[in-house]
């Protein structure tokens, strides 16, 4: 039973230390942002503070069953794959004790699945609102992952072909073994799948999906209070399990929690400074981005890769 | 007298009494049909695991007949569909016209499918093809519109893979002298038949037809959508598989267990063929995608889906390894279940709305909420997201094409299930979901006995989503029947060959703690202060919608997404087939007017003829 | 100087027989009757090139009983702006309408419609325009007294009504004194 | 568990905090003061350094900015928008004329007073305000709200025969829904 229960405690952990990061870096963005533009900013917990609002707003509506379960989806998917990714690397002393999760019960590409999971339900959600901008934001933001999804499942495939494991941990001890990570044996492919992180974290330009001033911040449009806050949450925990993965499979992982906030900090910055530069495309636009040299990239990883 | 017989006697029978007794009331088929459906399953499952075969000799040829594991997989997916679908029927085909035809067809159809996978010989295997492809077209243009537009596509394209599989028949008649489909395997395995790579050839082209593979497909999206949605979920989950039946037969049993590996020419053209049929089962799954997501129609959407769906199912049969195989079989009997019960609930929604064009229905969710529910349960198994039983399938395809090094195929396959999740939602969102329609205030839910066949289906997607061993386990027998030895399967966790695995029992559990929490946190949080409000009460800038304004987005709902991939969307296969008819008649009236009925055209026409001979021997010489 | 306006009046007047003038470089205008109005303005869009309607505006001359109508058309070739002018009996209103010549003037004339009442036979689109539920007079006649509806309509905020220095009164109800630097813009 | 200060449970004062320092403001953009919010959002003046951000519609709102006059026609959508915000919600109105009219107090399309239709926590005076002035005016309500002070959703909700009355005097052909608080 001592067991069980260490585990309950440590997934409790897990889902803490990643919201708490997830939404610290969101803070640190909004910081960063306004310093680049000139400004003050707000602080870095300013995230919190927002959620905290959301929570204790009085009154809340929902638009239907699916819309109150919306943001469930997200939380639940969110959860779900934060049990299944290793957060720290399996040799090291604290992933024994404290985040083995379920860690060894999933694969790659059952998280690839589990990942759209919530942005599904999401969708759901948001199309039962009935508001046109919900459902015009939800389908921009399906296209836009069928653009993103190819360079980066160029990317995996081309790990996975290469070290014949479809699983992290694998990728992960074999970047140990050989002392060099997958970001330097696979350039490539390391590439499309930084290209296609770009698309996943949805910062300008590839906002597309939110577009406050076109259609109104989307497929959120109607959910306020608790359930604004329930989906920042999920997505706060959504940035966390992106980077992690990213840094689980093409920087060896980490050892210990600080080395997991400077790595994952480094790769969150990427698509940070890539929207500070950059206008929103249009749908198509970023879809065909995506199709060019990423996917490019991504098949020249594979031919790499394979011979 | 024997069970199989009897089973398919019943069905024939049943037929005639169908259309007799439409003659008495336009009501009484859908009885007899359901019926006749329970009798043939009851005496089916009561004797299925008992040996059976039957032999016996029509006009000096034997025709044999017998069960065997792989035979009882696919019969699971006729009884089990045909039972539910006939129960569906009896509601859903109330108030329609010439029933009795229909249930004739109906009963004959699910009769043929169960006679063509317990023939044991060629003769009966190909009459049994015959009586679907033509029960099935009559049902095609049962109400007599569209046979120009519809049914002449099937019938065409059904000739072509009958006229393929026949010529095959009578080659390897020719060349072993028998019909019997077991002597066909022996003599494979002796290496005794010269042209094996043509007969395989052409009995695929026949069974690729029924499975709508690329570049025959075309009568598919046109026959699904014309047919009364009882009958397609027959049509599209079980009538499909009978090609992907026997094309399990060919490439698994003939290509890859047929003990010539050694033969290098042999091993090359089947390996050849193998990849060239994955690739088109790869394109097939991309651009039926792609088709499904631009259609408004909600039954023609779900139509280009089961392409897209049987395109998967033959990727992991050309691939053929164990894991490959398995993921295709299971998918074949998951297609059945998902897109069974998706058709159904479209049928439900025509039933009780009238029309299945998405541009026409919003917002029936609070009006149909089982149908709701089954169609998103069934949506999420198509689009293979866990932990329904469609992820299962998925990623034991991707397993299998990732461990098998078909690096490409994997891409092509994800591109389109990514693809996937557009129509999955457009199908969703376009008849449930969006503002409630004033036209649509009135509907109510189907009746029950068409929401419980739904319903069964929505469950068993629940159970195996956990639970897949429960299919793996006829499966595993099948795959066992067709050669491959000792076949490993558990009961909630998938692994694949690297070691990798996904325990799904932990996902569910996962996922159902989550949601617990996460629903009574957001059920209970404020619970005084939440309000559900209607779906008109929407921020549009302050503008108040009129009673009769819906604001639901439908029209062109993936127009970036098509504008984007626009250059995928130019070739249409259709137009090349009516190119391609179009250049044959202008090559023909070309060749009428060398006959001007002139006899000095024809003299002048001897005279080259004759110099062009002379040059020609000349050069040779 | 003007002799290209001077020109344009002359083949008017003979056209039409109107009265007219130049009032200054670029700048002609004519007045008829109001039945006049759509023969004229077809003849100088079709024959003399001024293809361009720039607007019609409504003046109100209630002592005399009459709306002044003001038709602003413009040639892009002889850069030439012509003001056609009619008077109109005020009660009943009544205009020939003139969207079959230029569809913009449909817009003009469903806005002269709702905010002086004047009806144009065979107007195309009989909804509302720009007010919403307005059931009064058209407001923009000169017998609609604004202030008055709006004193029935909409709450006065007490101060307002004697018109006051809006800093005094301020001063005045917190007890400060006006600083020293604001006295100047004071109004007495 | 009382706090000493103002009265208020610790969870009421953590709640109010909160609220204090993350107001997402609806800015309705009428009349003139529209220019000034963009101008008080960006780098010059810097809103967001109080947590002040700009939310896309009115569910995720907190504050509706009334920026300027209100024509009977822009009433009807700011009633709406104001109702289809989410407790607690404070409302902020610019200028002379949501005060009295402005220079406007006598026409025949424009209230005058705004607090006679929607509760208003804080007017910011002026023609138009400075950004300064409305920053100053966001400091107010952030002191109101942290005073526990701010109930404009009570407010109206308590009040709302009256509100509703006043609402139909301009509103003639109501065709909005009524909402079931």
């Amino acid at each position: 039973m001592e067991g069980i229960g260490l585990k309950i405690l440590g997934a409790l952990l897990t889902t803490i230390m990643a919201f708490a990061v997830g939404m610290t870096y969101g803070g640190i963005t909004r910081k960063l942002t306004a310093r680049v533009q000139n400004r003050v900013g707000p602080t870095i917990w300013q995230n919190f503070i927002d959620l905290v609002k959301l929570q204790s707003k009085k009154t809340n509506i929902y638009h239907g069953v699916m819309g109150h379960f919306a943001p469930m989806w997200i939380i639940t998917a969110a959860m779900t794959v934060l049990m299944f990714i290793p957060v720290l690397h399996p040799n090291s002393t604290w992933y024994s004790t404290w985040f083995p999760n379920l860690t060894f019960h999933g694969d790659l590409i059952f998280l690839l699945y589990m990942m759209v999971f919530g942005s599904l339900g999401m969708a759901l959600g948001a199309g039962q609102t009935g508001n046109p901008n919900s459902a015009i934001g939800v389908t921009r933001g399906l296209s836009q992952m069928v653009g993103f999804e190819i360079p980066f499942v160029l990317a995996l495939v081309a790990l996975m072909v290469q070290y014949k494991t479809t699983s992290i941990q694998d990728i992960m001890a074999i970047q140990d073994q050989s002392g060099v990570w997958m970001m330097f044996s696979n350039p490539f492919s390391f590439l499309a799948a930084l290209f296609a992180s770009l698309g996943m974290f949805r910062y300008s330009p590839f906002d597309i999906v939110g577009a406050p001033a076109e259609l109104a911040s989307g497929p959120v449009s109607e959910f306020g209070g608790k359930y604004l806050g329930v989906m920042m949450t999920g997505g706060s925990i959504f940035a966390f399990i992106k980077l992690t993965l990213y840094v689980d499979l093409f920087m060896g992982g980490a050892y210990s929690i600080p080395e997991l906030l400077i790595k994952t900090f480094a790769l969150y910055m990427v698509p940070v400074f890539y929207g500070w530069v950059s206008p929103r495309y249009r749908t198509e636009q970023a879809i065909r981005y995506f199709w060019g040299w990423p996917t490019a990239l991504g098949i020249l990883g594979v031919i790499i890769a394979v011979w | 007298m024997n069970t199989l017989a009897l089973i398919i006697l019943i069905f024939f029978s049943g037929a005639t009494l169908a259309y007799l007794s439409s003659l008495i009331s336009n009501k009484l088929p859908g009885w007899v049909a359901l019926l006749t459906t329970m009798t043939g399953t009851v005496l089916f499952y009561m004797s299925f695991q008992n040996e059976q075969a039957l032999s016996f000799s029509i006009i000096g040829l034997n025709l044999e007949w017998a069960l065997d594991n792989y035979t009882i997989l696919f019969a699971h997916i006729i009884f089990g569909l045909g039972i539910l679908a006939s129960l569906y029927s009896v509601q859903y085909m109330q108030n329609k016209s010439q029933q009795g035809s229909f249930y004739a067809n109906f009963l004959l159809s699910i009769g043929s499918m169960f006679g063509i996978i317990i023939s044991k010989d060629f003769i009966s295997f190909f009459i049994f093809w015959e009586i679907m492809t033509w029960s099935s077209f009559l049902i095609v243009v049962w109400n007599g519109i569209g046979f120009r537009k519809n049914g002449i596509w099937y019938m065409a394209m059904s000739a072509i893979g009958a006229y393929a599989m026949l010529t095959a028949i009578v080659l390897i008649n020719s060349e072993i002298g028998t019909y019997s489909l077991q002597a066909f395997f022996n003599a494979v395995q002796e290496n005794a038949i010269d042209n094996l790579m043509l007969v395989s050839i052409l009995l695929l082209i026949g069974f690729a037809v029924k499975a709508a593979l690329m570049p025959l497909h075309i009568w598919a999206p046109r026959a699904y959508s014309n047919t009364p949605a009882s009958y397609t979920s027959v049509f599209s989950g079980a009538l499909s598989k009978m090609g992907v039946f026997g094309m399990g037969l060919v490439l698994i049993r003939v290509f890859r267990f047929s003990g010539l590996q050694d033969n290098f020419d042999y091993a090359l053209v089947s390996q050849f063929t193998s990849h060239v049929l994955a690739w088109l089962g790869g394109i097939t799954a991309a651009i039926a995608t792609l088709y499904a997501l631009v259609q408004k129609d909600a039954k023609k959407l779900l139509a280009y889906s089961s392409i897209a769906q049987l395109g998967y199912i033959v990727i992991g049969l050309a691939i053929g390894t164990k894991l490959a195989v398995m993921s295709a079989l299971f998918l074949a009997i998951m297609h059945a279940v998902f897109k069974g019960a998706l058709f159904m609930a479209v049928g439900a929604v025509e039933r009780q709305v009238g029309t299945t064009d998405m541009t026409k229905i919003s917002g029936l969710i609070r009006r149909m909420p089982w149908t709701f529910f089954v169609t998103l349960v069934s949506i999420i198994a198509l689009a293979g997201v866990p932990p329904l039983s469609g992820f299962v399938g998925k990623w034991m395809l991707y397993e299998a094409l990732i461990t098998n090094g078909n690096f490409f195929l994997v891409v092509v396959v994800f591109f389109s299930s990514t693809a996937a999740f557009l129509y999955s939602y457009r199908i969703l969102f376009g008849l449930f979901l969006g503002q409630e329609e004033d036209d649509t205030a009135h509907v109510k839910e189907a009746p029950a006995t068409m929401v419980i066949p739904m319903v069964i289906l929505a469950l068993f997607l629940i159970v195996t989503g956990t639970y897949p061993g429960i299919v793996f386990e006829p499966i595993a027998h099948g795959m066992e029947y067709l050669g491959f030895t000792d076949v490993t399967w558990n009961m909630t966790v998938l692994s694949n060959v690297w070691g990798d695995s996904v325990n799904l029992q932990y996902v569910s559990t996962t996922i159902g703690v989550a949601f617990m929490l996460a629903l009574i946190f957001l059920t209970f949080k404020g619970r005084k202060g939440t309000r559900g409000v209607s779906t008109k009460d929407i921020s549009t800038s302050g503008e108040i919608p009129l009673e009769h304004e819906n604001l639901t987005f439908q029209l062109d709902f993936f127009k970036p997404f098509e504008r984007a991939a626009a250059p995928l969307y130019k070739r249409s296969i259709t137009k090349i087939y009516e190119d391609v008819a179009n250049g044959l008649e202008a090559l023909f009236d070309f060749t009428r007017k060398i006959y001007t009925g002139n006899g000095q055209t024809y003299a002048i026409y001897v005279v080259a003829f004759l110099v062009t001979l002379l040059i020609v021997v000349q050069n040779m010489l | 100087m003007l002799e290209k306006e001077q020109k344009l009046l002359e083949i008017l007047k003979s056209a039409f027989q109107v009265e007219g003038k130049v009032i200054r470089n670029r700048r002609v205008e004519i007045w008829d009757h109001k039945e006049m109005v759509p023969a004229i303005l077809l003849m100088v869009k079709t024959q003399l090139g001024y293809k361009h309607l720039n607007h019609i505006t409504c003046i109100d001359w209630l002592e005399e009983g009459k709306f002044q109508l003001v038709y602003t058309v413009f040639s892009h070739t002889d850069k030439l702006t012509l003001f056609v002018k009619t008077k109109i009996d005020r009660d009943p209103a009544i205009m020939p309408n003139i969207d079959d010549i230029w569809d913009q003037a449909n817009t003009y004339e469903r806005e002269l419609r709702e905010m002086y009442g004047i009806e144009f036979p065979g107007l195309v689109g009989d909804q509302e325009f720009i007010l919403e539920d307005w059931d009064e007079m058209p407001p923009m006649r000169r017998d609609f007294k604004t202030d008055v509806y709006a004193e029935k309509t909409f709450f006065a905020q007490p101060g307002r009504e004697d018109a006051q220095d809006v800093r005094e009164t301020i001063t005045k109800r917190s007890g400060e004194e006006i600083p020293e630097f604001a006295k100047k813009y004071s109004r007495d | 568990m009382e706090n000493k200060r103002n009265s208020q449970t610790i969870a009421e004062y953590i709640k109010n905090w909160s609220r204090k320092h993350s107001l997402f403001i609806m800015a309705y953009g009428t009349g003139c003061g529209a220019i000034e919010i963009p101008a008080t959002l960006t780098s010059r003046y810097d809103a967001e350094r109080l947590g002040i951000r700009g939310a896309a519609t009115p569910r995720q709102a907190d504050v509706l900015l009334i920026t300027g006059y209100l024509a009977t026609k822009t009433l009807k959508r700011v009633i709406r928008v104001y109702e289809q915000m989410q407790d607690p919600k404070y409302v902020i109105a610019f200028g002379s004329c949501t005060i009295n009219g402005g220079m406007y107090y006598d026409s025949y399309n424009t209230i005058n007073v705004l607090e006679k239709y929607i509760p208003v926590d804080v007017y910011i005076n002026g023609c138009m305000p400075r950004p300064e002035a409305v920053i100053a005016g966001f400091q107010q309500l952030q002191d109101k709200i942290a005073r526990g002070e701010a109930d404009n959703g009570t407010r109206y909700k308590e009040n709302l025969e009256w509100y509703r009355a006043n609402q139909h005097r301009v509103i003639k052909n109501w065709r909005m829904p009524d909402y079931n608080w």
